[in-house]
């Protein structure tokens, strides 16, 4: 049986198939439809210092094989989180990890520094590439001294593994990876949400209430894969693919591309049991091709 | 209630007129319990342009049978795909997703549903007339044509047709009949499905009468299971997901559903 | 009937649609599938100063929704088209415009200046954003200083109608525009298409030559809306529509969001009648909305 | 040739095997006039995953039933939802597409196929028959099940038979076949077609022999009418696009491939 556990940094995955921030809930969503500690782990919705009430309704566009969605950083704020929702996320044996948000660099500092003192919370990916919320978010992730700041303030406060989580909306995301990895970053997570938009040309509307949008799904998965390949060509820390992966295939890709993790996002919701066939379909290519580890994928795109 | 991820077979696809579907579906395995309200999450195979799972209301579920029924409105590439398909192929669907109707017991109930809003009331009218309620039903539609299913609702009480062209029933807006007039006093609960507009203004009929009421809501949806937080209607606690905390609703615990229109609207989604 | 013709700068065109550069040839391709003289106008493929070859076999990969291409600009350079190509263009009686590229500002000037002596070409579209070639394209077209520079240079050289067509893979798209229309560009038309790369997971092989190529069709289509949306806010010169659009609905859409004309790429090779079609859908939509013209869209999106 | 979009109506859709498909199609005007060597761009409906339109060789026609045939191989999801396609449905096309092959006259050929490269050679026999060419056919696969339509080339000339595991004709490569040794100096010219190290082998055979030969080239396209130049091959007067300028191609004019591998090439795409 080959070997599918991936090192990123300190943490040890069972395997490389996480989930994306926001598209898997607190995994509980998912408990009737899939074993969710069969996954390397999972990545919960936003956490911001404050409880946020998101943006309004309608926050979802159907795209050509994709989604815009306006979520806008919905949650209850850190405080409750630890009351409320961690104890909950403790019945789960695999990597816990929380994505973390918010308008400042003091409000991601306070969720830093909260979520570092949960046993169970194995890691942090900072989401500073959230394109839906008016302050904060995706600038922070479009130019280097404010990524870079937000990433040492935390890295200060908070020991674990920390992962930054890219904005694709740039000219050199590579130049971002090389800003965070400096500023002291474990490892880097990409792409967020491409930045865009939908019109109802009958009602004349936009179709968000915010008028612009993430775009995810298998639509952006070309525009992610090269970024991942760019920046794993460069950095030195590790690598976590993020982008329309809805299946094995496109898992592997991303690995030989340079990435250790990948995570699926808006595939879950067309199909919930996504995670656990990537998981199968990884397996079945390593035994077809006679590979012994996963991590032996990584990087591997034969030029 | 448990979720279900499941391959149904179709068994029968029936044209209940130019743009509304009757799909039955089957399985070898006994269907969960599902309770009226509550709705499926389908994936429609082979459209490009439908990405996501598309959302629709239990219509009906025959125990005995082990089958249930989709009521399906065409109106956009999705609904196209589902209204062709044939006898024998397969649906991935999830369900039961949602919370259902609070069923009164031993009441006096009206239901009031317009355009597609009826696909819910089927099994609503059948659970509730089972439970002992005196039933009554008030179906709108533009036409003749576009009131679905009404002998059938017959079996579970009395039913009340309005339609805007008065081809058959009194003429005018669903909300305008006068049932929801003189006597809608005698009941004691009302559950409304349909547009916006409507369910508005059922619900401020309601309301003004101190008479309990449920709406379902059909905000656009991406998961179906709480996971995306696309779907989330104001309420008096803040934004709630249509998908987990809905599609069933109080009207008097939304938001800016109190101030509802006492005008007509239209039934045009 | 309602008035189709529109106008961009001293250009009228009788319609909205345009071909997309690179995506209908010279426009004869398409002679047995349409009068292409019923378009608005047709953009012709890339015209550099020096014949080239273009990149190697494999140019081409299929995503979803969209292609990935890798052309690299291979055509036999500003004289050949001049005395082959050009004589065979006066066929055409509806607006016909040039697409001029190079590697250097001087290149740019050279086919500029000679296309400014065709009295046919009634317009040069500056494609400063070409993913598919080593030196210059995108490079010109991912900063302000260099896109400045490049326009301005034309500009000089050339009396017509000056069309800069733009990257998507920028972070500020708006910064870009401003800059051309500051540096002489009477008009802007994007998105050229999004960097993108493709791996074949059993071959471990990228599928292009290039590694990486550009990507479009429908995929890309929220993010080129998105992106008119925000340059046709703040610049004053008309902004073509690009990306995706394969229906009367997108060019609507790409129209509301405050496009003055269209381009039609990819979806010229799904379905070669695609532009007639959508031009009928344009006259249909007014006349559905008794809209007496079509430029009262342009920018019609109600917020 | 003048080009034409046409939807064409399935008339039959056979199943040569597991995964090779006879779709025979025909229309209420007459087709076009196509020759041998051509292709047609076929645009697949209901396949998400298939955005662009798909080559396929002209496999025959039969201009006095006015309908053609198109030979499938099931290779992904484009090919699968062909092979599935059922009677009376429709198929958008464009055709005929490229340039077909040199048709020698009253002289002595031999045509190679291997795999699916078989689907241009039925249309090329029978053309090459009736121009009163004394006619032989190689044709080349991995077992006997591989062998398509070996009986229906009998009525254009001589057919020989290669497998790779010796279950029907001479054991080994096509590209080893003893037609290919000591008779080869008999043709006066060979069609080839079908994988790239196959064509490439028979190629340097043929210039070996100074045999004229034609090859066909499958490259990857976009739109099939040079409008992309994204299915170029090298040519000794540079990239041509294999769409407009082939797919037939003679070998010589092909750059890097006067070094053709004399190895054996499997049959495998
Ligand atoms: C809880 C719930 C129950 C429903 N029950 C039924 C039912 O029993 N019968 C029925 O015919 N319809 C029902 N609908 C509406 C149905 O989901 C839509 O008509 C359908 O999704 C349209 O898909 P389409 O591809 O044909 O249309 P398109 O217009 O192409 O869809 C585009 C997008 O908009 C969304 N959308 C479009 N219309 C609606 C709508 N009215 N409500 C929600 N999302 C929409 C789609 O899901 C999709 O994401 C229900 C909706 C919800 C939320
Ligand atoms: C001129 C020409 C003639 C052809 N004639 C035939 C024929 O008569 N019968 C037949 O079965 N096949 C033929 N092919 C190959 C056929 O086009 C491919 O098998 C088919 O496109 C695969 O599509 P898919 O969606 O099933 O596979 P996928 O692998 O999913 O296709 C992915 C992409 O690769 C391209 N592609 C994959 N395989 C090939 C290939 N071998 N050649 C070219 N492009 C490919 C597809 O067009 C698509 O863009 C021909 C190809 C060309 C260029
Ligand atoms: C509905 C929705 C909500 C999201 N919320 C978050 C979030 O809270 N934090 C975050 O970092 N990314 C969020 N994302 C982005 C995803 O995590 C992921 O980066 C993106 O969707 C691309 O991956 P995909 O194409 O697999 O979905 C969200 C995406 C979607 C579709
Ligand atoms: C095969 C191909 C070749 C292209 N060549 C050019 C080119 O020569 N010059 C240019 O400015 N854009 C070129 N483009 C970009 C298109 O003109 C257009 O900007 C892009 O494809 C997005 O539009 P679409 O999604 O409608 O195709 C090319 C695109 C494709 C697909
Ligand atoms: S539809 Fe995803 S949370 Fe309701
Ligand atoms: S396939 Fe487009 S030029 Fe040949």
């Amino acid at each position: 049986m080959p070997g599918l556990e991936v090192k990123l940094h300190k943490l040890t995955l069972k395997n490389p198939v996480l989930t994306a921030s926001g598209t898997f809930g607190y995994g509980e969503e998912f408990d009737d439809f899939i074993d969710v500690n069969a996954l390397g782990g999972i990545i919960v919705k936003a956490t911001t210092s404050k409880h946020r009430e998101g943006n309004p309704y309608p926050r979802m566009a159907e795209t050509p094989m994709g989604m815009l969605n306006a979520v806008g950083l919905q949650n209850k704020g850190v405080d409750y989180f630890v009351k409320n929702i961690y104890p909950k996320l403790l019945k789960y044996n695999n990597c816990v990890i929380a994505n973390v948000s918010d308008s400042t660099v003091e409000g991601y500092v306070e969720v830093a520094e909260k979520m570092n003192r949960l046993d169970h919370i194995q890691a942090i990916e900072l989401n500073i590439s959230c394109p839906n919320v008016k302050e904060g978010g995706m600038a922070f992730g479009t130019s280097c001294p404010s990524a870079s700041a937000v990433t040492r303030a935390v890295r200060e406060v908070y020991d674990k593994t920390l992962i930054v989580k890219l904005s694709p909306n740039v000219t050199s995301i590579v130049d971002i990876a090389l800003a965070v990895e400096e500023a002291g970053a474990d490892a880097v997570s990409l792409i967020n949400t491409l930045l865009g938009m939908a019109i109802n040309a009958e009602t004349r509307r936009p179709v968000l209430s915010t008028v612009t949008g993430g775009l995810s799904g298998p639509a952006i998965k070309p525009v992610a894969l090269r970024m991942v390949w760019q920046v794993s060509k460069v950095v030195k820390i590790p690598v976590i693919g993020i982008g329309g992966i809805s299946s094995a295939t496109d898992a592997i890709e991303f690995l030989l591309a340079g990435a250790s993790a990948i995570q699926v996002g808006t595939a879950n919701f067309t199909d919930p049991r996504t995670t656990v066939k990537i998981i199968a379909g990884i397996e079945d290519y390593l035994r077809r091709h006679s590979i012994a580890e996963v991590k032996e994928l990584t990087g591997g795109l034969l030029l | 209630m448990k979720k279900y991820i499941l391959d149904l077979k179709v068994l029968s696809n029936r044209a209940l007129n130019q743009n509304h579907h009757l799909l039955e579906l089957g399985s070898d395995e006994p269907l969960p319990v599902m309770v009226p309200g509550q709705f499926a999450e389908v994936r429609v195979d082979g459209s490009p342009s439908t990405y996501l799972r598309r959302p629709f209301s239990i219509h009906r579920v025959d125990r005995g049978a082990n089958t249930m029924h989709l009521l399906i409105k065409t109106v956009g590439e999705g609904t196209r795909h589902l209204a062709e398909l044939k006898k024998n192929e397969s649906l991935n669907i999830l369900l039961p997703l949602g919370n259902g109707f609070t069923l009164a017991r031993n009441s006096e109930v009206l239901l009031v549903g317009g355009g597609c809003g009826v696909a819910p009331l089927y099994f609503l009218a059948e659970q509730l007339f089972r439970q002992g309620n005196k039933v009554s039903i008030l179906i709108g539609g533009r036409s003749a044509g576009d009131i679905l299913l009404a002998g059938e609702y017959r079996a579970f009480g009395n039913v009340y047709i309005a339609t805007e062209d008065g081809t058959l029933g009194e003429k005018g807006m669903v909300t305008a009949h006068s049932v929801l007039k003189k006597e809608v006093a005698s009941f004691k609960k009302i559950y409304c499905c349909g547009p916006d507009g409507m369910m508005r203004a059922v619900a401020h009929i309601a309301a003004a009468n101190k008479i309990d009421c449920e709406v379902s809501l059909e905000n656009t949806m991406a998961c179906g299971i709480g996971a995306c937080l696309c779907c989330v209607v104001e309420t008096n606690q803040g934004n709630q997901c249509v998908c987990t905390e809905g599609p069933v609703f109080d009207p008097l615990t939304l938001k800016n559903w109190s101030a509802a229109v006492e005008t007509g609207c239209s039934l045009d989604q």
